[in-house]
């Protein structure tokens, strides 16, 4: 092709070191996109001859083709794009599938697991009360998740059925017993204290690396 | 004469880190600090901060008080006869020790800080997504305890500052739920838009909510109240119009449709 | 090429097809996952031997490590992790989309980190003390951030609540473990060091905040 005779016209000895340095940015640069990119786009922006950096970029296609690889970098859309091989998906989608996914809770699910940590045992209206927020839907979530179970029932007028945490809620927030769930006090406490010592608004350089920031005024 | 002090007086957390500056500033063997000197250089830079209106806080006032013991101790004459039997501890061991822990946890921040610098020259482009079944799409909040304590307290907090209207089932009337909606508007969301679901789901009787639609009938037409509808079918939004407050001026408006509803 | 089963293996350097096959399926989960997986874990979901897949993975990070390469596999929070190299960060970021903010920590913020890390597990008045400034607000900010939790309370009067370093706190200053962390002494004999070299020389600007401090009234 065109582009190898015009490569070979320009190359000279010591350009090894510098194609190689090139190339791991190519291979970052396809890492990163999730858009193909084209040759001309990347060899524009790193303002390096297109011919090179389709040579690279070809190599680099040709090195991830080698079956140690579960990457590879393929020609799409006119771009280039790294992907894992296909032959692999079904390894790394079962791999995926034993991956355990940390605690994921709703915002409505969360706010009513705290309700019943801190008020429990606790009955549906009383923790709509206190949420504001009519609708029992995520109880059964929570039911589900073995985070809560029901504690009996208030001897109150419907008989509404109690809720408390479990010991899975115990062991999904690293608990020892409930009496180590933090207090709203002192909670509250590690707001209040921020008085004497106010978060910075975002911005500016930070002072650890010039010690000797402003000149010291003399007196 | 000429201060040490850097009078950016704010760069230091703390009277430690006061200190530090002026023993390393001076390169003053930390070891054997001069602490009559500091002391003077301390006390200087306090009586500075004063005249220029900052702030101290107490842990800088307690530092003046523990150097100006510190230096009590060390211009008292001691008995050489007990200093045999006893050796007495230099008062400033203390302190230095505090200090040198002090920079210790400052050359930390730093390090932290310069590892935070290469952490920030680095990208990832984990692609896992494609590769999560549709079925266990979980979406929501990976959450801590921190979170559990920070969502109850927001709840609470929520609940505080919810109008509470005490409505027995019966006594309900229009212009009742024109005050409730006008009591949300002029506290809980002054410009925002408030959902009419979530407005109807916290009353409690069928006449409520009865009462409550009518109210929003009236205060739609006197242009108080209007609806807004990001999408087809999606949740209807009550926002505060331009007529708010005339609507609400006079009682008469109320007592109007108060007998309309007799 | 045609796809090596192992069955057909029998003989004649069965290891290294069956080795190669491996290697290319931990490439592929490596550059997937977007948390670091230790080895056991990839080792128990594939149901490989721990020591082959250990030993594959050592050899990808090595592989990787090359300077014809742009990615990198690093060992992190006590697993593998694919990133771009930091040597190419001023060609890669103009291609970087979706760019995450940087984690923006006030200096009083890294050296609460910073007691918390050595000294964990730490209660408040604990922290305070070493850093000799009343004050935990910046703890909320580093419980917000999920760069330290809560690690039960300390038998002492009170029941404080004691606080440790998070998963995420390695991830974010690029650690592999706790015990990678320069240990105090270390820091000691750097202090003694600036007596004699108090000017350490001034770096770059940083993304970084000021410490708390609103500005200087009176200049």
């Amino acid at each position: 092709m065109d582009e190898i005779d015009a490569s070979q016209l320009t190359e000279e000895r010591p350009v090894e070191n510098l194609d190689a340095h090139l190339k791991a940015i190519l291979e970052a640069i396809v890492y990163v996109t999730d858009e193909p990119l084209s040759a001309q786009q990347m060899a524009a922006a790193l303002e390096r001859p297109i011919d090179v950096v389709k040579r690279l970029l070809d190599e680099l296609v040709e090195e991830f083709a080698a079956p140690g690889h579960g990457l590879s970098i393929r020609e799409i859309a006119g771009g280039y794009k790294m992907a894992t091989k296909a032959e692999h998906h079904e390894a790394v989608r079962a791999f995926v599938k034993k991956l355990t996914p940390p605690l994921k809770l709703s915002l409505a699910a969360l706010e009513t697991l705290a309700v019943i940590a801190y008020k429990q045992p606790v009955t549906t209206p009383e923790i709509m009360d206190i949420r504001g927020v009519q609708g029992a839907s995520v109880l059964q979530t929570l039911l589900d998740r073995k985070l809560i179970a029901e504690a009996g029932r208030k001897t109150v007028v419907g008989k509404p059925i109690l809720y408390k945490t479990t010991k899975e809620f115990l062991v999904q927030f690293g608990l020892k017993d409930l009496s180590e769930l933090p207090t709203l006090k002192e909670f509250e406490e590690l707001g209040r204290l921020s008085v004497s010592e106010p978060e910075p608004e975002p911005q500016a350089e930070l002072p650890l690396e010039t010690p000797d920031a402003p000149p010291a005024k003399n007196a | 004469m000429s201060s040490p002090l850097n009078f950016h007086l704010e760069h230091y957390n703390g009277p430690l880190d006061l200190l530090l500056d002026l023993i390393r500033k001076q390169e003053i063997n930390i070891y054997d600090i001069p602490i009559a000197q500091i002391t003077a250089q301390y006390l200087e830079y306090m009586q500075k901060a004063l005249e220029m209106d900052t702030e101290l806080s107490a842990e800088f006032i307690y530092m003046a008080a523990t150097l100006i013991q510190i230096k009590s101790k060390t211009l008292l004459p001691r008995d050489p006869a007990l200093q045999d039997l006893a050796p007495e501890e230099d008062p400033r061991t203390e302190l230095v020790n505090q200090l040198l822990e002090h920079e210790r946890f400052k050359s930390a921040a730093e390090m932290l800080h310069q590892k935070r610098v290469v952490e920030e020259a680095v990208w990832s482009n984990p692609q896992i997504e494609q590769f999560r079944a549709e079925d266990d799409g979980t979406p929501g909040l990976a959450v801590t305890l921190h979170d559990l304590v920070k969502t109850f307290q927001g709840v609470l907090e929520r609940a505080k500052n919810r109008p509470v209207y005490e409505i027995t089932n019966e006594d309900v009337s229009v212009p009742d739920m024109i005050r409730y909606v006008r009591a949300i508007f002029e506290n809980e969301s002054r410009h925002g838009v408030v959902s009419a679901r979530e407005l109807f789901e916290r009353q409690r009787s069928r006449r409520a909510m009865i009462c409550l639609f009518l109210a929003l009938l009236e205060l739609v037409k006197l242009q108080a109240v209007g609806l807004t509808q990001g999408d087809a079918f999606g949740e209807i939004g009550l926002k505060r119009l331009k007529g708010f407050d005339a609507a609400f001026s006079t009682e008469t408006n109320l007592a109007a449709i108060e007998e309309g509803y007799q």
